[in-house]
Parts: C-alpha cells; structure tokens; sequence
C-alpha cells in the first residue's frame, strides 16, 4: 500500500512538472511557479500527514 | 510529463506502415493515357489493363458497323452485366445499322449513353457494369449502363423485428436499397450524392440528407470526412463506421446502424445523414445519441401507451442487465443487513454447502452466460436452441445438484442475461454487456460505494461524449428544443419538432393545422 | 440551438446549486446549527435565508454589468491589480480549505457510518478519484451529470424525509424559539457562510449562457435550496427531539438508519448510493471551481492539468486531522466562522466599488 | 488532448485496481445471525452476562441439496464489558463471525433493568452502527438467558419471525408497547417522561389459584392460557424513569396509555367492558380513535391543570343480554354514560397511579406543555418532573358509538325464552 502511494505521488509530481515545464515555455513565468510550488507541496505534504502519522 | 507521453503518444500514430511501395501507381499510370485514335491500341491497352484473356469474366465483342463498315469493339465484363440488353440494345443494332452516317448514340438503344475520353474513365465504367464501346477512328469511347450485380432480393429485417409496421430489409444492393428509401420519401429534395471512400477498391458511399432539412455544416462535416479516409478497401458499412467515428477505444457506439428502411427513414426526416453501401444490408444514421440505441421501431408503431410500457420495460432490463449481479455481490457480501430478513437466511443457507464466494459464483456464471451465448451464435442454425437448452438449463440445474452454485445465483444470472436481450442494438447490447462486468468487478472490491464511483465516472464520461458534434446524451442534457422523445415517447401529435441539436433548418415537424 | 460550446445551460445550472447545497442536509452542516440553536435550528436557518439574500443580491447587481467576466477577472477590475489578486487569492484559500474540510467530512461519514473496516485512506483515493475525473470534464459535463440525477437524487431524499416525517412527532419542534432569540440571532450571524458558496458561483458566472438565466437561476435555486434544508432540518427535530439531536453527529444518516419501509427494514444501504452520486458530483463541481480559480489567478489556460496534483494536496491534507471526529466540527466551525462576514462584505465591497468607479452608470448610458 | 484522457484512464485502472482491499467484505456464509441479545445482572462490577440468540440460517430452506436437522437456534451466553467486545470473544465458541444484521430484540432481565448501572450497558448499543434504533427493548421477568433459551415458538420456526410478528401484532392490539431503542433514548435524554418497554415472560404460573381468568388486566405469566403453545408471554410493560425500571403497567393499562398517547400507532381495540344492562356479563366493544386526545394545560397556574379530553368511536359487538339498545335512545344514552364513566375511572386510576407511584407521566403531556413555552429556558426552569405529581388533572372520556355489529338487532332474550 505505501509502495503504491510513493509511486502515485511520483507520477502526479513529475506530470505537475512536466506541466509547469510546459507553461515556462509558453512565457507564463508566474503561473509556471506556481504549478510548480504545488507539485513540491504535493511531494512532500504525504511525508508529513501520512508517513508520519 | 504529459509532454513526453504526448510525443510517445504522438509517435506511435505517425508510424510509416512498412513496405508500402505502392503498386497501385503503375496500375493508376497505365490508366491516365487517353484513348487513341487507332482502335487497335485502344484494345490492346484495355486488354492489358484487364489482363484479358487470363481474367476470364472480360468479354470482348468484336464486329463491323453493318453500313460503314468502321470496326467497333464491345468490351464488358460477363458476370456483372445484363448480356441480353448487350445483345439486344447493342449489338443487334450495330450489325443491323443501314445508314451509314449514323452516330453511335442513335444506334444504341439503352436509357443513356456516356461519352468518355480517357481510358480511366473507361477502366471505372467496365469496373461498375457498364459496357464500353470503341469506334474506329474515334478518340472517345462511349459506355451504355447495362449492369446488372447478383444479390438477393428484399427480405425481413432479422435483427430488428417489429410486431407491427413494415417488415423489409435493406439488402447487400445499394440501388434497392436507395429505391426502398425513395419509395418512402417522394421528394425531390432528398439528396443522394456519392463519395468514393477507397483507392483500390474503389467503394462508394452513398451520403443521403434532404436537402432544405439537414444542416449544411453537417453535410459538409460528413462528406469531408468521407473524402479524407485513406485506404485500400472498405468493404462494407459495419467497417466504415469504424473508420468515421471519433473515439475508436470508446465503450459507445457513436453512429447508428439500423437494417429497415423504415427507421432510416424516419431519421432522415428528422434532418440525420444516412449512408448507404453496396454490399452492406444496412444503413449508418448519424449522428446518434444514445436515445437512437435504446428505441426501436416498434415504439413508435404501437399506440402511446403500449409504446411507452415497451419503454418502460426495456428501461428496466437494462438497468437489470447492468445491475443486478452486481447489486447481489454488493448487497450480499458488503451490505447484508438491507435485505430482507427471510432471505437474508435463506441465501445465507443456501450458501452454506458452496465452495466459492458469492463474487466468483456471479463470476463463473456469468462468463458460462457468455459462452453459451457465443457458442449458440456461431453454431450451425438448427442447433442453436439445442445449444442454449442443453447449456442454460441442464448446466445450472446440474450446477445447483452439485452444490457447486448456489441457486439464487443461477436465478440473479439468468435474469440478469435474460434481460440483456432486450436492447437490440448490436452495439449498446455488447457494451451493456461488458459494463456488467466491470460493475461486478467494482462490486466485489468497494461494494456500493464502488459501484456508485464507476457509475459516476460512467455519468460523467457518457456527458462528454459527441457523435459528430452532438451530445450524447442529447437532447435531455444538455438540453435541446426536441420533439422529447427520450426514455418515454410523446403522443404522436406533440412530437412535433425535429431534434434540435441537429440545428435542422426547419425546426418544425408538423404545421399547426396539420395537429389539429 | 441557443447552447455554445463550453456554456451550460439554466438547468445544468440550477441543477448543480441544488446539488452542492441541497446535500448540505446530508453532513455535518444540521448538526452545526443544531448545537447553538436546538430545536429552534430551522428558525435561524431561515434568518441566514433571508440575512444571505442581501450579498446575493448585490453580488447579482455587480454581475449584471460585468457579464463576461468572471470572479477573479471582476475582482481585478474592481480593486486593481495587486487588491484583486490578493482577495482571489483569499478566497481561493478559504475555497479550497473548505473543500478539503468537506471532503473528510463526507469520507468521515461513509468510513464510520458504512465502511467501518475499510482504511480511510482507500475510501479518500476513490472519491478524489473520481471526483477529479468529473472535474476534468470540464463543467458542461458536471452540470450535464447533475440535472441527469438530480430528479432520482431528490426523489430519494424527499422519500427518506417523508418517511421520517411519518414517523416523527411534530410537537417536538416546540418551545419554538428554542434556546431564546438571542441564540439564534448569533447562529444566524456566525453560520451565514452555508451560502457562501452561492460567491464561488461567481466563478462560472460567465459559463452560464446567458446573464438572465444566471440571475433566474440563482434566486430560483436559492428559494428551493432554503426550503429544503428548512424542512429537513424541522424533520430531524421532530423525528430526534433537541436533546438527541445535539449529540447526533450527521442526522441524516442516522435517520435513514432508522427507518424501514414496507418489508425492508434497513435501507440505508439503499440511500447510500444516491447520496454518494450527490456527493460525487458536489465535489467535481467544487474541485473544478478551485482549479479554474488557481487557473485563472495565474493565467493557466490549460488548468485541467492540474487536476490530479489538486487531488494528491486535498487527500493528504484530509487525511491529516487526526481525530476525526473531535476536530472536523471544530474545524469546520472556524471556516465557516471567517467566512460568514466575508460572505456578507465582500458582495457589498464590491458592490460599492462598481458604483464608485461608475460602471452602473455606464451600463444605464448602453441601455439606453 | 484526446490522446491525454486515453492516457488518464489507464492511469486511473491501476488505481482502482490495487487500491482495492475488500476489507468490508463479509461472505454471508461465513457469518451467524443473532436475532436477540440478552442482559443479564453479573457478580462482578462493571460487566454484565450477555446471552445471543443465534439463527440457523439453514432451517426452513429445501433445496435440492438436502434439507438438514439441524436446531432452528442456539443460545451463548458469555460475560463481557460490553456487547461489542463480545463479538469476538464469543467465537471461542462458535465458529463464525458474529453478525447483528437481523438483530431484532434486546432482552433485559428485570433485574438489571432496575439496576442503576443498566443505562451505561444500553448506550453501547447506540455507538455500534450495527445496532439499529428500531431494535426492540424486552424486560423480562426471569433472567434474559432463560427466556431466550426457553422461549420456544410453535409454528414460527425462524425465530427472527417469531419476535417480529410477536411484537408487531402486540403493538397492534396494545398489549404492550412501542419500545424501540429510539425511543428509548429520546425519552431517556428528553428527561421528563416514562419510557415503557414490552414485559415478557416464559415463567408462567403454575399455581391454579394464581391464574387471572381470560382477562387481559395482567402482565405477563399470569393469563392462563391452556394447551400446546409458545412457551412465552408478552403483555404489559416496564417502565423506566431516567433509564431505570420502576414498575409495571397491566395489559390494560398498556391500552390506555397508548390510547392517551397520540404518537402511539394504536389502531383499534377489542376488550370487554361491563354490560350496564346485566351485571353478570360483559360487553365487546371495538374502540377507536378516530380524533387526536385533545389536551388543554393551564401551565401558570400553580398546581398546573390539564383538561384532557380523550375522544372515542365505540362499536358495541356483542348484546350478551339481548337489551336491543339500538333501538332506545335512552338505553343508548345509559351505554354511554356507564362507559364513559368506566373508563374515566380506569385512566384516572391509572393516571393517579403514575403521579403517585412513578412521579412521571407515559401520555406525552409534556409535549402539549411546550407549546406554552416561548424558549428551553422557560421550559426547564418549570422542570416537568418535579410539576407533574401535583399537577391536576382531569379526563373526560367522549363517546361516539359506530357500529352495532354486523346484525344491530338480536331478538329479545324474553322472546326467545317465551
């Protein structure tokens, strides 16, 4: 089941990067960022209120 | 991320197909030469093309013009002509010919008669039954239509049977099946223009629409679409409808398929485009929604009530169809205290003395359904009840015996097959059919809160959902001004206007007085 | 005909406020009114009604002239560049913690109410999941899915509220004013943000096809949501009595736990899916706004994207309470706490604001 | 974009694919069906005697696979904390999981039922999601594990059938009353009314001279019935004040609280009541409630008073002294008032009854004082409980008279006898 959840948040991360990789190039600074912000707070908010708990 | 799948995605679709040096250009290359002045070339050439005489059915009909004496060259192929009106139209005429200023036009004595100037248009006349007919000292050739394709004649519709209205089928020959059509709408303004779909083949679709009623938007959607298609060879309709339609993968058909003349009909007065095909006993409808499915004929041609309760009954099979084993392995493995207390006990007895849990039961049963009713499918005819006899009733009886299944489940099975064979479509049918599964699937991992997710991503997918740019689901959502005829139909007289996300340049059916 | 690619019509629209507010009978919301003000719960109930009319109002009076635009785009024209983001920004905060807070709620009750035994986590993983797939549909989807349930949905629900009304006594909703007026004045005050979502509407203001149909809409579903969380929660009342209901956790649930009908006698697993379709569906819609919002703040075009890394942030962040039970309530009681005055000053705010920049004059000048 | 969805999905099949645990499953086969729990008072503090009463599920079914001669249930009985800790210590003996889906009735023995600590034990029933609130409440006279082990219904071989119909057609006819958990707890936190449970017994008198005779006035065990039948009685109640057992109500008494009762689903009643033209026999009389009891409270007076009038629709079935009143307004008017007067006696005994011996009321007045409050405060501050003995309180029955049977006339005694 854990495997299973790193995998996932894995995927969704380096999708949510490739996304905002995509948005940086279409000039969009700001947003790109922001996408980004997400994706880390994605990777590690699991850490915090799972693994830990 | 999804930029790397979408190039790996992307690639995979832009895959040259291997070996593809084409044949076809040095057979289209012979045929681009225009035809000689020289008769003698002129056989020659559509000699080679046709490999004449290895290709036994060419025939060629060699002769003089009985006053001046010109030679002429008959050239048609034997099995898909009329050799009578040949004989009789053609070549009688000629031989017999006393003026020797003639034309060939006034020899001949069919309906019409083509000028044709290059040995491609002669090679598509012979190809489609026509006979083609070359003059000494002539740079034309001139084609009479005499074709004459072997089918079968008009027959009952099998898939979709009527208790009341009209019972004939589509046959395999577009022309009767035009003629089927024509014969129910004696209008002027139904349309049937063809588009050649195939480049070796060369297969025609027939594109039906009446011309002040379907939209021009869709019309021209269509036909491109149809123009665009790049292949050797499409048989027939059920092959064209997986080449035209939006989402391969998807569980729903998108386009309708419907064998009686009658049903199509009714479409295209609603403003829907039919194609028609040789060799297809059918015709496609689109767009389709998933109404078009779910009704048949027969609604319509019984009287409201009876029309409706038709309805209402296959609404309910199919919610059976879909539901019902999974609700059983739902209800009795995650959720037993909502069924009634006495068989609650009894299924819980009849369980006792079974080796495998309630979901592999459902399971087990339902594949067996399947198979039984592949086998029954493809057996020879008369052994197909035997089939479904021999399999349903001796098989669960037997079953039960051996405490192997346990007997309500034979009865949840059953039902749940029974009712599948209400819906008639072919398609709705098989994707009911492998929606069960995936519902019992959900079933036995999450119970009903499984069930309700798929069932929702299930709602979910089937609003997104467009046939040729309109909704599935239409016209009850997203909502259209239609004759609201969705799950139950109106009285007859208040259906009266064509669905509107068709966007039909005549919205109204009926005028008011004709209500009245 | 009149529908444009990508718009939704009247009864998509509708249909959706019915399903976001109307399944606030079927959570903890009852229970929040139920604990300040008792049996008298419906009273104030309808004090929020009438107290919310004045921000719908104004915010209606606001849209009118501003009819392609949406929240975030009007909020950036009224209070500038910098002002506007700000207060986007905020409201996408509470937005998006309210979401998160509902969403525990709901997998809350489905874990402990029918689901004893499966991890909570596995529960959260499937909602989301599907909730995320409806929110990548896009809207005309969610609300093409909703006005396709919403009669069953309703239906049910009316039914499992008949038969508790049946079943009730309805001398339990006296002394009718309860724990005294004062009390219920102040849960007025402080639970006026159950209709705050009726502001995140703003969001798809500009989706909906046209502006008259987003007004009609609105009020429409206003009365009916008010009515039937009215009636729902006088039935609860007369069916549980005050000094049950307190401890109650989710009436509704308990509710249909207790009734039976005809020969079945438990049918709350029959509820349960129509309930959980409401619930589904509520949360697309809420998951979208969010996402469109995040979009439309930072200019993202393409926000469905964002969908699944939404997803993982909701989930983990649900999952953090612990305790459930203990601090959901309180939680939610903050949120709603710091939502109500917003809920009440920002339409008038920006009410103000259009007026002082003169965009209802201008508005009258193009009527004319 | 297409091509991305298609992507999605595949991604979303795994999901649910291996998120998937079944960890709510329960095969129905591998789970017994406890129809009753029993509560018994226990030596040691803190922990009661619990006793389940186990359906077989394979007894009543045929199937082809050959029926069984199994027993139709079985009893376990086991000391615990509470009853949902039992659920596992219970399958050191039997051998399937336990499951409370049919659970129909709990059964408290009057012992415990008057013990102080019964309350504790009762609310674990309603943390339990599997326990429904429409369970119902059974005090029994004898220890609960006996009744559940003796009680052997005839006819009824599904024991969940047996409680259910037993119960059911009890509330119907009024012998005892409504006593669902739900109501238990609502009365109980409301605070200021009685509860009242259904009284059963399968210890039944066997003294002749202790019998009442064809009489429902009794609790149960003390009817004689005669003959091969359930070894088990229910008729009366138990009533709880505050979550305890105080005292009794008869099977009549019953009926009248319920007819009082306007939330009480009564329907009609069949009794006997003397006959005023001839005191040797009794008359049947079919007695409905057609009306709400209408209840007028004067609350600021000091004592309290409440008027209640109670209105009835009487058909007299029986003429066991062949008097015709049919025909005589006056013979009429006299049926009336010696009715009327009967059972105003009847309730104003029972009412005096709870004022003095309960200190609380089972009508449901408290509800019509209520309304005479404007917040919870008032109502609290004027504290039901302590009110009501003092209270005053008169009953005035109002009859109107249906039907006379089938037949309303019967020919005159004398003229038969002539």
């Amino acid at each position: 089941m854990n495997a299973f959840i790193v995998i996932a948040v894995c995927i969704v991360f380096v999708y949510t990067v490739g996304f905002a990789l995509s948005l940086w190039k279409q000039k969009n600074k700001i947003g790109a960022m922001a996408v980004l912000f997400l994706a880390v707070i994605a990777l590690v908010l699991p850490y915090f209120s799972y693994f830990q708990s | 991320m999804f930029k790397v799948l979408k190039k790996l995605a992307g690639k995979k679709r832009n895959k040259r197909p291997v070996g593809s040096e084409d044949t076809l250009a040095s057979q289209a290359s012979t045929k681009d030469q225009s035809i000689s002045y020289q008769i003698e070339d002129n056989i020659k050439q559509v000699k080679k093309i046709f490999h004449y005489p290895d290709n036994k059915d060419i025939k060629l009909r060699e002769c003089k013009i009985g006053a001046s004496e010109k030679r002429v060259a008959i050239f048609f192929i034997s099995t898909i002509t009329d050799v009578r009106t040949i004989e009789d139209s053609a070549i009688g005429p000629i031989l017999k010919n006393k003026h020797p200023d003639a034309t060939i036009k006034e020899m001949i004595a069919t309906q019409n008669i083509t000028h044709l100037s290059t040995m491609r248009d002669v090679v598509q006349n012979m190809n489609t039954g026509n006979a083609v007919i070359f003059i000494e000292g002539e740079t034309s050739a001139y084609a009479f239509e005499c074709a004459n394709f072997q089918g079968r004649s008009v027959e009952k519709a099998e898939n979709e049977v009527v208790i009341k209205g009209p019972k004939e089928a589509f046959t395999e020959k577009v022309v009767v099946n035009l003629s089927l059509i024509r014969k129910r709408i004696k209008n002027e303004d139904l349309m049937a223009e063809t588009v050649t779909i195939s480049t070796r083949s060369k297969n025609e679709v027939f594109i039906l629409y009446i011309r002040n009623l379907a939209n021009e938007k869709l019309v021209d959607n269509i036909k491109n679409r149809l123009k665009n298609l790049d292949v050797d060879a499409i048989q027939n309709l059920s092959l064209l409808e997986q080449y035209i339609e939006e989402r391969p993968f998807s569980m729903f058909p998108s386009v309708l398929y419907s064998e009686r003349p009658d049903r199509a009909t009714s479409f295209l007065e609603d403003g829907h485009i039919i194609l028609l095909m040789d060799n297809s006993p059918d015709s496609l409808i689109l767009p389709a929604t998933f109404w078009s499915f779910f009704h048949t004929s027969d609604d319509h041609y019984l009287r409201f009530i009876f029309g409706n309760f038709a309805r209402f009954i296959r609404a309910g099979a199919m919610f059976i169809t879909i539901f019902i084993s999974a609700i059983f392995i739902a209800v009795t493995t995650y959720h037993s205290e909502m069924i009634p207390a006495d068989l609650l006990l009894a299924i819980a007895g009849s369980r006792e003395k079974v080796p495998f849990p309630v979901f592999f039961e459902i399971l087990l049963m339902e594949i067996a359904f399947e198979l039984i009713r592949e086998a029954g499918l493809r057996v020879p005819n008369p052994m197909g009840p035997t089939i479904g006899i021999v399999g349903a009733l001796i098989l669960g009886q037997a079953a039960v015996e051996a405490n192997i299944i346990s007997p309500i489940v034979i009865i949840v099975v059953a039902l749940s097959g029974l009712t599948s064979f209400t819906i008639s479509d072919v398609s709705l049918n098989f994707a009911l059919r492998i929606i069960r599964f995936i519902f019992i699937f959900s079933a036995g991992l999450f119970g009903i809160f499984g069930m309700t997710s798929f069932f929702v991503m299930g709602i979910f997918y089937l609003t997104s959902l467009k046939s040729f740019g309109v909704p599935f689901l239409a016209p009850m959502s997203p909502h259209y001004v239609a004759s609201g005829d969705t799950i139950f139909r109106r009285v007859l007289k208040n259906e009266n206007l064509r669905p509107g996300y068709l966007k039909p340049k005549d919205m109204k059916k009926k005028s008011d007085e004709a209500v009245k | 005909m009149k529908q444009n690619e990508g718009k939704i019509g009247i009864r998509d629209y509708m249909a959706i406020i019915l399903l976001t507010l109307g399944s606030k009978v079927s959570d903890d919301t009852p229970t929040l009114l139920y604990k300040t003000a008792k049996n008298s719960a419906w009273i104030s109930m309808l004090g929020i009604a009438l107290l919310s009319l004045i921000p719908i109002l104004f915010l209606l009076k606001v849209f009118s002239v501003h009819r392609n635009k949406n929240l975030h785009e009007i909020n950036l024209h009224l209070f500038g560049k910098v002002m506007g983001n700000l207060i986007s920004m905020g409201v996408l905060l509470l937005g998006f913690s309210s979401f998160v807070l509902d969403t525990s709620v709901y997998v809350d009750i489905i874990g402990s109410m029918y689901f004893t035994r499966t991890p909570t986590l596995a529960l959260y993983i499937l909602m989301l999941v599907v909730c995320g797939y409806g929110a990548k549909r896009g809207i005309e989807s969610i609300g093409s899915a909703a006005w396709l349930t919403l009669f069953y949905l309703k239906a049910t629900l009316f039914l499992a509220l008949i038969f508790a009304f049946t079943k009730g006594n309805l001398k339990f909703i006296f002394p009718l004013w309860g724990p005294g007026t004062l009390e219920i004045a102040k849960t007025t005050g402080s639970k006026l943000s159950i209709f705050a979502d009726f502001y995140f509407l703003g969001i798809i203001a500009p989706l909906v096809s046209s502006f008259k149909e987003f007004r009609k809409g609105t009020l429409w579903a206003f009365a009916i949501v008010v009515v039937e969380i009215t009636a729902a929660l006088i039935i609860f009342v007369i069916l549980f009595d005050f000094t049950s209901i307190e401890v109650i956790s989710y009436p509704f649930h308990e509710t249909i736990l207790y009734l039976s009908i005809g020969f079945l006698s438990n049918v709350e697993s029959m509820f349960l899916p129509f309930w959980l379709v409401a619930a589904f569906i509520r949360f697309s819609f809420y998951l979208y706004l969010v996402v469109t919002l995040f979009g439309g703040i930072f200019k993202i075009k393409e926000f469905e994207y964002l969908v699944p890394v939404f997803i993982v942030i909701v989930l983990f962040l649900g999952i953090m309470p612990k305790n459930l039970t203990y601090t959901l309530p309180y939680l939610r009681e903050m949120i709603l706490g710091i939502l109500s005055p917003l809920f009440f000053i920002l339409p008038i705010l920006m009410w103000g604001m259009a007026k002082l920049r003169g965009d209802f004059k201008r508005e009258a000048e193009q009527s004319h | 974009m297409k091509q991305n969805n298609l992507i999605k999905l595949i991604f979303l099949i795994p999901f649910i694919l291996i998120l998937t645990g079944c960890w709510d499953l329960k095969g129905l086969d591998r789970q017994v069906f406890v129809i009753g729990i029993g509560l018994d008072v226990s030596d040691e503090k803190g922990k009661i005697d619990i006793t389940y009463l186990i359906a077989n599920p394979e007894v009543g079914t045929s199937f082809a696979g050959g029926g069984t001669e199994e027993d139709t249930v079985m009893t376990v009985t086991m000391r615990s904390p509470d009853f949902l800790s039992l659920r596992h210590s219970v399958n050191a003996a039997v051998a399937r999981e336990i499951s409370y889906d049919l659970l129909k009735v709990i059964v408290v023995s009057e012992e415990l039922a008057k013990d102080e600590e019964f309350i504790r034990f009762l609310y674990s029933a309603e943390k339990d999601r599997e326990i429904k609130r429409n369970t119902y409440l059974i005090v029994t006279k004898e220890k609960a594990a006996e009744f559940l082990s003796k009680n052997d219904p005839k006819f009824l071989t599904r024991p969940h059938k047996f409680y259910e119909n037993m119960i059911q057609r009890g509330i119907e006819v009024g012998f005892i009353p409504n006593s669902e958990l739900h109501h238990f707890f609502r009365v109980t936190e409301e605070d200021a009314n009685l509860f009242l449970a259904t009284y059963a017994t399968t210890n039944i008198r066997q003294k002749e001279d202790e019998y009442r005779i064809n009489e429902m006035d009794a609790l149960a065990g003390d009817v004689r019935i005669e003959g091969e039948t359930n070894s088990a009685n229910f008729l009366g109640a138990a009533v709880f004040l505050e979550g305890m057992m105080i005292g009794t109500l008869t099977g009549v008494e019953n009926r009248i609280v319920m007819l009082l009762h306007d939330a009480s689903s009564i329907t009609d009643i069949l009794a006997p009541i003397p006959d005023p033209f001839h005191e040797d026999y009794e008359l049947t009389v079919r007695i409905r409630k057609q009306h709400n009891t209408s209840v007028e409270m004067n609350v600021h007076d000091m004592p309290p008073k409440i008027h209640v009038t109670l209105p009835l629709t009487v058909d007299v079935l029986t003429d066991p002294s062949m008097e015709n009143p049919v025909d005589n307004k006056k013979k009429v008017e006299k049926l009336r008032s010696t009715m009327e007067e009967f059972m105003e006696t009847k309730i104003m005994a029972l009412v005096e009854k709870s004022q003095k011996e309960f200190k609380a009321e089972p009508f449901g007045w408290s509800l019509y004082a209520r309304k005479e409050f404007k917040t919870l405060k008032d109502y609290m501050e004027f504290d039901w409980m302590r009110t009501y003995p003092e209270m005053k309180i008169d009953v005035d029955v109002e009859i109107r008279f249906g039907q006379f049977g089938r037949q309303p006339k019967t020919p005159s005694y004398k003229g038969i006898r002539d």
